[in-house]
């Protein structure tokens, strides 16, 4: 592992992400069953699958390219909240790759555009319990580590991530189908964050 | 689980198979995009009317394709909102050049996915308005939540807004009258037992025998609160009493009145509470100018109903009357 | 027993209110008979029809009261017969001079109900005629037993021979009419789940994850035995080969097929259903000319599904096609 | 109890089977859920009310008279098998009493022209597992015991009734719903053969 990260690496990363999402899809369908509508786990895993697939069709020049692809095939097999979050996310993700090897500022820079790009499509905030509760402090624990390499960083974001996605739990939620519930929803973990946090583990495991 | 399926993961393409048989008549079929097209889409000069959503409500939205209402609906896996791709295959094949009206109900995937393919769909110039349903009085409406879900609304104003569109009414005509419709909508619902949905394999939640679920949507999820099982009578006035309470109407109005079953509920039972609503309302000083009783906005199997009022007027009682031929709705030709 | 009713002694009367409000523009109820009148009946010259049988198959057969299918329905307790007074009220109150037909489902307390209603009425100098529908091919027929139950035939029946009343088809036609559809109806079920009848206040049966009861009537009664629970492939294969064996027609004919949910299926898998039994149709060489899915003869909240096929001829799909208007059918008009 | 029988015991004997069929109407469902259609017990309980709601308004001269109305209001009241069987029973029972008291052997001729109207109805015979298979064994009974009484015969009656029912229970149906059944309704014990025998056991209690 050096201190940039190669094309391949990212493919990696997904491959192992998508591994995950289906180990987990059961506990993740678990978890929106709770306060949503049972269909997340089932949700990320086709839309993962679908990933891998195209991975194993394609070729891909750089991350930019990988990323624009993983995006859009998100975009068009998810459906649901999480296909435009996730879609959108590696869509600006990937705009801000460049051409060449990825470092771990380059990789910070990356990743905030992701999240902004779900903040736009969603218009959530923090304490809204969404995946942005992982995301917003795992983007800060990142930063803040970046400094000391990609593995500290990365570690630090799931670390955080993780923090975030607990600490909303308690909450009631503002935004998506658990809002519906009103103080019902308070309690339960989110089904997105958690799926963010499985992503930021996948890329610890992998990037770094 | 208990369902007569093939495969959890190939649901929605089977049913659609099913329909195209059933409905080669009227009905065309877009398997790649699970767009179900009126037959004779696009007709020229008609704003083409497009909406979808998570498959599960069935007869909404695939049903009500046809003459009078829908030109395309989009078809999402079991309560996942469809992906652009599909919405954008479903408007370009349904415009004939006087634009597209998207009906969303208001979800977060629903409204974001719809925003995506109206984006793709201006890039080819075709001209797309949307309407967002958000009737469902269970949910508090506030600026800093994701605000209150489409339900029952739906269906009368894809039934209201397509007689519209039928009659040559212009897409911004029809996008002020969808959003007029939308205004003087409200719903509420409630859940006897949940549903299953098929890739989860077991029932989203549990209910005791003496409860149940009250401020449901559509999606299987549970209600806003659990309250203890109780009379035909007094479930229709959990129902009826928060509508009436939000109403932006009331005494001396009429409406057209929907009792909506979610699937699992036998039509005895929601001609039952038909009776009981329809009393609620004539307390209230308010007729009912038309209705339907049935299942027309579901949760599979799920046992339960929804009451949805839209405020009637004689225009709107007009566009109720317009023929519809709809494998869900039908009347008039 | 979770059920959106007031009074387990009740839900007949009841529901009836609710139909009388909802449908008063087409429907008329007489409350002390339980009897659906068609709002202009008795019409004069035209031969009544007359259904009815125990309630809990809704939309049968008070939904099909109206012009073009029945002008009258005995509404008996929830899968009990209706009593001789009900179907003489109802058989006087549509007589409009040229006879009445009574289409009665072959089970023992219909048949005997329905027989001392007709002797009743013949004392009254009104025209009666009957016709017994027994079209389930998943109870052999016999001298010596009761022989076939009447289902689904029964729906497509009424529909079939209401245009020909309509029409001005004298009380012999319309009787032999009946008796020929009769004779070219076979159908089959099968389910999930029981149901609860209200006033029995449990399941009328247990039935495990992994079974389902074949063979099947409209009762909620246990089927002709108990098999694994299987694909939608193999249900409809389960249904259509009897049927087929059964058949006395074949390869080259064409057929009104209906895909009909007991109640607590959701119509996506009906619709997966009418895909299978289509495709198995079309294997024998047998076209579907017009088709029914949907829930049309229920037993109440009961999960699962039965397949009906009668024979068609050009006559009988220009009858079919013809103008219908009942809560439960509507086309046409 | 003398050896004929007043029209006022003939009222105690309604009376006192309304009261049984209310006690054991979840009982007769439940038998009639295993082979039937969940409401042989609803229904005897629905008429049987009647019947006693009838006896509250009219005076009734006569058995004749008595049995008349009992047999319109089952009729009207029942439907389903049971309605016109036991109201069929009931009208032809009545019509054989005549106008004076009934002895032994009068109620003897009375009860096989009921059970003969059950059998013109219903066209079922020994064996088919209905009520006929109490019937048939009762009226055998009854009329060898008649000799000794009234007392004698209506209690070796109810006894061979019940016995017949107890026989029919391992027969496969041949009329009636539980025939739908096939072989799936042997062990089961008919519900109208059982309600049958209560009538009898009530008549045994009260007309003697
Ligand atoms: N407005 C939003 N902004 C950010 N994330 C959101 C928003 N709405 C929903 N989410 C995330 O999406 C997750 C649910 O995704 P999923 O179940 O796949 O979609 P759906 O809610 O349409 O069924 C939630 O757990 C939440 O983390
Ligand atoms: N043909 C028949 N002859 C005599 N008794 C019959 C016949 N058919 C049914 N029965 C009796 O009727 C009983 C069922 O009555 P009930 O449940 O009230 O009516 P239904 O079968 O219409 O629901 C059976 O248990 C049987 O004893
Ligand atoms: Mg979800
Ligand atoms: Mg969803
Ligand atoms: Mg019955
Ligand atoms: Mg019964």
């Amino acid at each position: 592992m050096g201190d940039t990260i190669e094309v391949a690496q990212f493919s990696d990363w997904m491959r192992r992400y998508a591994g995950v999402i289906h180990e987990n899809a059961a506990m993740l369908t678990e978890l929106d069953s709770a306060i949503g509508d049972a269909d997340h786990g089932s949700n990320m895993d086709r839309g993962m699958s679908a990933v891998v697939a195209a991975l194993e069709a394609g070729e891909f020049a750089s991350g930019a390219d990988l990323f624009k692809k993983i995006g859009m095939t998100l975009v068009s097999s998810v459906g649901g909240a999480s296909g435009p979050l996730y879609g959108t996310f590696f869509l600006r993700f990937g705009g801000k790759l460049g051409d060449g090897p990825v470092d771990a500022q380059a990789l910070g820079v990356a990743l905030r555009a992701g999240v902004e790009g779900i903040v736009q499509r969603g218009k959530a905030e923090v304490g809204d319990k969404t995946m942005i509760d992982a995301w917003a402090p795992a983007l800060e624990a990142y930063d803040a580590a970046a400094p000391d390499g990609l593995d500290a960083a990365l570690r630090a974001a799931a670390e955080a991530g993780a923090g975030g996605r607990d600490a909303a739990t308690p909450l009631v939620a503002r935004k998506g189908r658990a809002s519906y519930l009103g103080e019902r929803s308070a309690g339960h973990q989110d089904p997105g964050a958690t799926s963010s946090v499985l992503l930021l583990e996948a890329a610890a495991a992998t990037l770094a | 689980m208990k369902k007569l399926i093939n495969d959890p993961a190939d649901v929605v393409s089977q049913a659609l198979l099913g329909m195209e048989v059933a409905h080669g008549d009227r009905l065309r079929v877009d398997h790649e995009h699970k767009v179900v097209f009126r037959k004779d889409a696009p007709r020229s000069g008609k704003v083409g009317l497009v909406s979808g959503g998570g498959s599960g409500h069935e007869p909404m939205h695939g049903g009500y394709v046809g003459l009078g209402m829908l030109d395309a609906a989009c078809c999402g896996e079991v309560f996942t909102s469809p992906v652009p791709d599909q919405m954008l295959a479903a408007t370009t094949g349904v415009d004939g050049g006087a634009g597209v009206l998207h009906i969303v109900k208001n979800y977060t995937g629903d409204v974001m996915n719809f925003e995506m393919a109206a984006e793709l769909a201006a890039d080819g110039d075709v001209q797309v308005r949307s309407v967002v349903v958000d009737d469902d009085v269970a949910v508090q409406d506030s600026l800093y939540t994701a605000g209150r879900r489409g339900v029952g609304t739906t269906v009368l104003l894809e039934k209201l807004v397509g007689a519209a569109a039928e009659s040559g009414r212009s897409l911004d005509e029809v996008t002020e009258l969808a959003t007029r419709i939308n205004g003087v909508g409200r719903s509420m619902g409630l859940a006897l037992t949940s549903c299953t949905v098929p890739a989860a394999g077991k029932p989203t939640f549990e209910l005791g025998d003496d409860e149940m679920e009250l401020g449901i949507g559509i999606h299987g999820e549970p209600g806003r609160k659990r309250v203890p099982m109780t009379s035909a009578a007094e479930a229709a006035q959990l129902l009826v009493d928060p509508i009436l309470t939000d109403l932006p109407y009331g005494t001396g109005d009429s409406v057209i009145a929907m009792v909506n079953g979610m699937g699992g509920t036998p039509l005895i039972e929601l001609y039952i509470m038909y009776g009981e609503v329809q009393r609620l309302l004539e307390k209230a000083g308010i007729t009912v100018a038309r209705c339907l009783v049935g299942n027309y906005i579901t949760s599979l199997e799920m046992a339960g109903c929804s009451v949805t009022l839209v405020k009637a007027d004689d225009e709107l009682v007009g566009l109720w009357d317009a023929p519809v031929n709809t494998p869900g709705l039908r009347w008039g030709v």
